[in-house]
């Protein structure tokens, strides 16, 4: 994996007690999350991924850290991460 | 069988450079001219560089591939790194000034390099679909291999059912002609 | 710390984005096949056999050691390799195409003989590689490269039900399902119980994945789905056809 | 037989594999049964997509080895019935290949090579040589025709239906991926409009009358008890092959007095030779060429009187020495000096034609 | 009159004594099919297409167009004659071995595909022509030459289930039975049924028919029987699997 | 590995196939996957007899297909594996002998050749020939040791699996149905005790060790995306192949200073030119022969050097020029005479060839 | 089918309702048809079949002209024939 | 590789030439001679004439099988009849007397024709399940290839655990093998 893949871009959602992380160097834009999101949550972005198409991102407001989009991204370009504390 | 011009297009998959190339064999076609082209393939069906290679000539054309093309165009940077095989001394190498962190991986030995903005053109003064016949645009402008009339017959033939539709489209595409022809044409490459 | 995608350890990073298409199935169940790994421990004892066919995409796809052979011989290699190493835990993975049509007989007889691998095989109801010819299991009346009509069924055939013909010839220890990309945790699941049995020496694994293959379907990504959940899953309903203590609850 | 595909002459540009799919249904083919494979994929296609209108059939098969019996079955119930293939495709074809050069079943295959051995590529090569003329576990009694132009593939698919069913060997057209891929202008024509009349079929099974009263049932076979019915049937193939193999080998040559360097290739690597041949010419030099296109059977006296009168030849293939092979045992006897360029799997450009050939006239001097 | 042996009218009788050996089911079997030429009246437009394997031995066995073809490829053969000509009626003949080791591919296919032509397929546990090796029918526990100690299941696999895996495979109008030689009548209806069934054009038909090979068995006549109705039988149930208005009454 | 199948020399006498299935426990070989075929069977059939005694593993697959990827399955686990065929089955057994071949994956197939094309007869043959040498989509990259007797097929099957493992080429032993079915005498022996060492297997997959931590992960493949990517790898392989080449190639020669006849026979038909030869040479007629034991590599210097001296070759076959074409090939610029006596499919007695013999050097007087 | 084929051995049977035939020519003494007898009827016969092994032979005391014999036999060999006036 | 006695044995499936030739060529094996040993197979299981093609010599066998035999012994009608062909000027040709209707089928070529009442002779004075002992006597008497002892310890070899059971087997073996033996052996034939 090409370090441009590591980078990413971090939204915090589910009223702050997770984050939503796209890779864009691994996103190849197929929009297969953006339908299987329960919330109707995820948009297209301006940042472009692998083959220079739009990535995704995620509304804050909507999202709700279900990790749908993660599950079936085929690129693991998604990333859901529940912040430590809400688990404690 | 006799010479021919080489021209190699290359680029992401979306970009639409084997449209480029059936369109302007098509024109080249037309005027009666010989054409081959053929496009790469290989295992993948999405996600390699895409390349067109094509000739076109006065008799009927040789061998299909070439080692090193009169005219090799590169639309991303993959396709730049890709197409550095097909360079050689007479080639006009054109890419998109659009095109970062490429600086290192241009072609060592190309007769000459030229960076067009073809992209922000067309983003910008057209509309990005129409950035690949800006590019057939740059193509004729470096090798005058068909009339830019011709050109525009065989876009009619080929998106006339489209611009029926919306006649604007013409007027864009053939515009996008022209511009991609100007941005080359008379820049001592042909 | 470094923020790392969620990417199983068994993938080999290095080759990573992988050279499937955007929406391709295959990632989605190479990914399910990763977890399973990961989850089981098996990466250092595991061999992995891809097809011909988009499958053969994935040879340098897994940290894990992988023979890429021939379109629809991955069965009888793996078959091969099992019986020369007991200890090795094998998955043969193939399309659709190489499963029921050119490597049929392998999947029938491995599955009468009841050799000790597992088969995983991703039904995208087209012949992908070659540029969507129709496949065993291209639905009636869908339209491919050489059904421009649409599928025929009076001529061209019906579709495969691959894991119902298994079911029918397998034996007790057995373990046949369908699962479906759509339904990831229990694609996942299937294939785990698939590899947990061949771990056991049970018997027979096979698990058909129900997949997306956007760039024959030219299909956007509702439709893709919408093909996936509404009209495969209809012809080929998933779940567990054999367990090896019965069907599932 | 519906309408008919072509009328007139019509200058078309298309991929080669187009031109097969047109030259099939021109020569009035009527079944098509094929296993995909790259790069010969686009023939089932065009051919799936006309095969309605013109009332001809086709089946996707299991296998390679399926699309060879069902060819051949589509044979023997006397239609004028083709497959196509490559590749590892060809090595599974070579099995009902063999059976139909045993019972002369006159099959049609077309070969669309690629990169070998194995999967390999799905690209281009001319490593199907040997498989194609000498497959199977028999003595090569087949007809196999090396094309290297649109032109060429639409012609000689459709003499191939004729020389097949004439002789009734199984008969190959030999092109590969870049011409399978690739487009370049040719003429297509209805055979019947030139002249050419197409041999008629003839069922082998299921003919009328009773089988017993009004005919001898068909009891084709392939398998013999002893060794010296086999050698018997076996001699009257050979006999019959040998007898027309005049008839049918073809060559093309140019410049062949007294050549430096005679080029000989097949295929398409034989147009770079050809633009190599022509550009030395140009250029002084006394180079000329040869090009088998039958390689099966090969035209050995031909070569053998061009080859007489240079001083080297130049095997120029994309195969690591097969065609070289049979160049080899062709001129057995003879001491022209060969030389070679030989590129396993991947195309050969006129310069390199050119640049080796040169090389070869400076050693000489 | 001439007093003749009451052999079927489609028989060839040029070549009787026919081929096998004292004992051989497949001439039974092929006595069944003679009959049921007969009462068709279809020997004009049939064609009949032997496998290699001792059907071979049946190549001029039948005053009707015989086409002898390789080991396991008469199914790909006879879909291909029948599809270029369906006016004929034909019959792909095969042993076991052809049909559901080396060509089950073309038997799981043309039966998925519903191709219409009739299967009659000779069950006798074992490779008979090439001398009583292993066939996928073996029985567990069966001697062959390559099975000398007794087909172990674990090592050796299990007993192909052939008309079970077709029934599961085929469509609404197919015809699957397995008959025997030892209940000639019934087997006879079956062949005939299949062969109408073919004639109709309503689908796929296939008929296993088990069989002797006293030679391979190395049995007398009463041991020959004994193994077929005590031991056969009872790991393959004759009986009508499929029939285009469902099960047998 | 259980005990050691033979101790000592031993004087038996058995069939062929008998002689291959002890030859190969003496290899040490673990595995035989294998598909039933005339006249191979007995292979398989003593194979498994012996199997349990010495922990062997055995497999009868459901087609030589399987038979072929299955073996090449054992070989990538790191086990001496082989497998056996004939004729139809050897055409099949050519498509995964393409993938070891493109992966240099050390199979070993004893060939026992029978009469083709097609299934044609179960007997016997030398018709396999340029199947076995250049069969598959490839440039027959592989080695194959033609023999004449028991003792040899016992020797070289042994020899077999040490040349395969050392050069990583599919290896194969050809022989054929007199040979498979015949019963003559050997010697049989355990290689160590001979000072043969086996060379030692080794596993391409499940190798100790976490694969991407301990060591780089086994990723083999045979299929590539670019023509330049596999010209590279052929390349490199027919280096090493053309390397290996003088150190495997085997003949045989008899009487070669100035024959006025040089018989060139391989495989059990040599047998009967052998007593030919001497019988002549018994008369006081300068006849003598060549006889390559290696078909593939060819022992080209060797024979052109025994060619060189003979005023006439004649070649003997039981084939329709299979190894005619290898002389032709190999000896080409040279412009000895080539008479033959081809005789696909059966046998050829010593009478025969000294009938044949005779008739040529009277011409010559 | 050569003549001697279609030499026969008759046996009037089932109290002379019936013919037992044996063909020689075609019988190769495999002996099915014996064992398939529900009746016990038949045993080997001095004839000689085509491979030079014994035939068969019925009982006429015992055949009942069931059919069964002629109804296994492989070869054709055997023909049982009801008399005509039976049917009447 | 030297000259050897070839000899061809045919008969039906169940005559057992095949058992005869094993025994032979073990015993010309226990005497330090070399052999060479092939049946003819087919592709019929049974049916077929069964031939098994003998040679026994001083050196290494040349080629397994031979055109014409030095004795060829055909013990029914279609074994006479297809025999024919292994029949040249050098052969003696020794077939059963019981054999009907094969006059005109006898070989025109052979060196010597002669009758033996074989089966006869098995069937009446001995037990017809030793007729393949007599023969190889026959084949003995006609060809010295073996000594009779040899040939004895070679049946004991294959045979003995029957004869432990019935110790009366022997006796009938061995006679049968002479009775062969004297059948040919003085009629000018070896
Ligand atoms: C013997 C042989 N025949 C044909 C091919 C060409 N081929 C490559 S992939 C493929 C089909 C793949 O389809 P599938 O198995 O369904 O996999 P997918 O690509 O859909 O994942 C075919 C026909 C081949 N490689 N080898
Ligand atoms: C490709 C190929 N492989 C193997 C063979 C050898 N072979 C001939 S018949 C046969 C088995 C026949 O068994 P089965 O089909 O059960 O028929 P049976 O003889 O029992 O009636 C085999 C393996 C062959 N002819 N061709
Ligand atoms: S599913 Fe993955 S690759 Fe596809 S658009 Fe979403 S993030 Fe990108
Ligand atoms: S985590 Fe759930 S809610 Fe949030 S974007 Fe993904 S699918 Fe939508
Ligand atoms: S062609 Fe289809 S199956 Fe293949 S990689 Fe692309 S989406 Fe996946
Ligand atoms: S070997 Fe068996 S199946 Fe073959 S003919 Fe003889 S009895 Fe019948
Ligand atoms: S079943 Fe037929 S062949 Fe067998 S013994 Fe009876 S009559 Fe003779
Ligand atoms: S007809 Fe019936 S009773 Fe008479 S012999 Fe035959 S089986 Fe026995
Ligand atoms: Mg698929
Ligand atoms: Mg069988």
């Amino acid at each position: 994996m090409e370090k441009t893949a590591l980078k990413y871009v971090e939204k915090e959602v589910h009223q702050g007690k997770a984050f939503f992380r796209i890779f864009p160097g691994l996103c190849k834009g197929c929009g297969l999350c953006r339908e299987k999101c329960p919330e109707e949550a995820i948009s297209w972005s301006e940042e472009l991924g692998v083959y220079g198409t739009p990535t995704v991102v995620a509304d804050p407001e909507k999202c709700i850290a279900c990790g749908a989009c993660e599950q079936v991204c085929p690129d693991c370009a998604i990333a859901i991460e529940r912040k430590a504390k809400e688990k404690e | 069988m006799g010479k021919a011009v080489k021209i190699a297009l290359a680029g992401e998959g979306g970009q639409g450079v084997q449209s480029v190339a059936m369109i302007l064999t098509e024109a080249a076609a037309m005027e009666g001219k010989e054409i081959l082209y053929i496009p790469n393939f290989g295992v993948e069906q999405r996600g390699g560089v895409s390349i067109a290679f094509v000739q076109i000539g006065e008799e009927k054309i040789g061998a299909p591939k070439f080692k090193t093309g009169d005219i090799v165009i590169a639309l991303s940077d993959r396709a730049v790194r890709r197409m550095d095989m097909h360079v050689g001394p007479q080639t006009v190498f054109i890419y998109d000034t659009s095109i970062k962190g490429v600086e290192d991986d241009l072609p060592q030995n190309a007769r000459r390099i030229l960076a067009i903005p073809a992209l922000e053109t067309a983003n910008k003064e057209l509309h990005p679909r129409v950035f690949n016949i800006l590019i057939m645009g740059a193509v004729i402008g470096a090798t005058h291999v068909v009339s830019l009339d011709k050109a525009k017959e065989a876009i009619e033939k080929k998106l006339g059912y489209k611009f029926e539709k919306n006649p604007k489209l013409r007027e864009m595409n053939f515009k996008a002609l022209e511009r991609g022809y100007e941005m080359v044409a008379g820049k001592g490459v042909a | 710390m470094e923020v790392m995608p969620k990417i199983p350890k068994s993938w080999n990073l290095e080759t990573k984005p992988h050279k499937f298409c955007p929406g391709c199935g295959h990632g989605m169940v190479l990914k399910a096949l990763g977890q399973a790994i990961d989850e089981l421990g098996i990466q250092d004892r595991m061999v992995f056999g891809c097809d011909i066919g988009c499958s053969l995409l994935s040879w340098d796809f897994f940290n894990v050691d992988t023979v890429q052979t021939h379109h629809g011989r991955t069965t009888p290699v793996m078959v091969g390799v099992k019986r020369a190493n007991p200890e090795l835990i094998v998955v043969a993975y193939m399309g659709d195409g190489g499963g029921y049509a050119i490597g049929s007989q392998h999947l029938v007889n491995a599955a009468t003989r009841d050799d000790k691998i597992t088969v995983l095989l991703v039904n995208n109801t087209n012949y992908a590689m070659t540029g969507g010819q129709m496949a065993p299991t291209t639905m009636p009346g869908q339209k491919t490269e050489t059904t421009p009509y649409g599928r025929d069924v009076s001529e061209a055939g019906y579709p495969m039900m691959g894991p119902e013909m298994v079911a029918a010839i397998s034996h007790e220890g057995a373990y046949v399902a369908r699962g479906s990309v759509a339904k990831f945790r229990r694609l996942k699941a299937y294939i785990k119980k698939a590899l947990e049995n061949q771990m056991a020496g049970r018997g027979f694994s096979f698990v058909e994945a129900l997949s997306t293959c956007p760039t024959n379907w030219r299909t956007n990504a509702q439709q893709t789905w919408a093909f996936l959940e509404d009209q495969m899953t209809k012809q080929y309903p998933p779940g567990e056809l054999k367990t090896p203590t019965g069907k599932e609850a | 037989m519906g309408e008919k595909p072509i009328r007139g002459e019509q200058k078309t540009f298309m991929t080669g594999n187009e031109a097969v799919a047109w030259a099939a249904l021109a020569a009035g083919a009527e079944i098509m049964y094929g296993y995909p494979i790259t790069p010969q994929n686009e023939i089932m296609q065009y051919w799936t997509r006309l095969a309605p209108k013109y009332e001809k059939r086709f089946l996707q098969t299991e296998d390679e080895l399926s699309a060879g019996f069902t060819t051949v079955g589509g044979v023997l119930a006397g239609r004028r019935a083709f497959t196509a293939t490559a590749g590892p495709g060809n090595v599974l074809m070579q099995e009902p290949m063999s059976m139909a050069e045993a019972m002369r079943i006159p099959t049609v295959v077309i070969v669309q090579q690629r990169g070998g051995p194995s999967t390999a590529t799905v690209i281009y090569s001319q490593q199907e040589v040997t498989l194609t003329c000498f497959g199977g576990n028999g003595e090569g009694l087949r007809v196999v025709y090396s094309t290297s132009s649109h032109q060429e593939l639409f012609d000689y698919t459709i003499k191939a239906f004729n020389t097949a069913w004439k002789y009734r060997f199984p008969t190959f057209v030999l092109a590969d991926g870049y011409q399978a891929k690739m487009r370049e202008s040719l003429v297509i024509y209805d055979p019947q409009e030139k002249g050419i009349a197409m041999v008629p079929t003839e069922a082998y099974v299921g003919k009328a009358g009773a089988p017993g009263e009004d005919r001898a049932p068909a009891h084709l076979r392939n398998t013999y008890n002893i060794e010296e019915e086999l050698v018997e049937v076996l001699e009257e193939s050979i006999k019959e092959y040998d007898q027309m193999a005049p008839q049918i080998t073809e060559y093309e040559e140019f410049n062949t007095e007294n050549a430096d360097v005679l080029l000989i290739a097949h295929g398409i690597v034989f147009r770079s030779v050809a633009m190599a041949a022509r550009e030395l010419t140009a250029e002084g030099l006394k180079v000329g060429y040869f090009r088998p296109i039958t390689l099966r059977p090969f035209p050995q006296e031909e070569l053998r009187r061009a080859a007489a009168k240079a001083k080297r030849l130049l095997v120029v293939e994309s195969a690591y020495g097969q065609l070289l092979k049979l160049v080899k045992e062709n001129l057995y006897g003879m001491d022209v000096p060969i030389e070679t360029y030989l590129r396993p799997g991947v195309g050969i450009t006129p310069e390199e034609v050119v640049t080796r050939a040169k090389t070869i006239l400076g050693e000489e001097e």
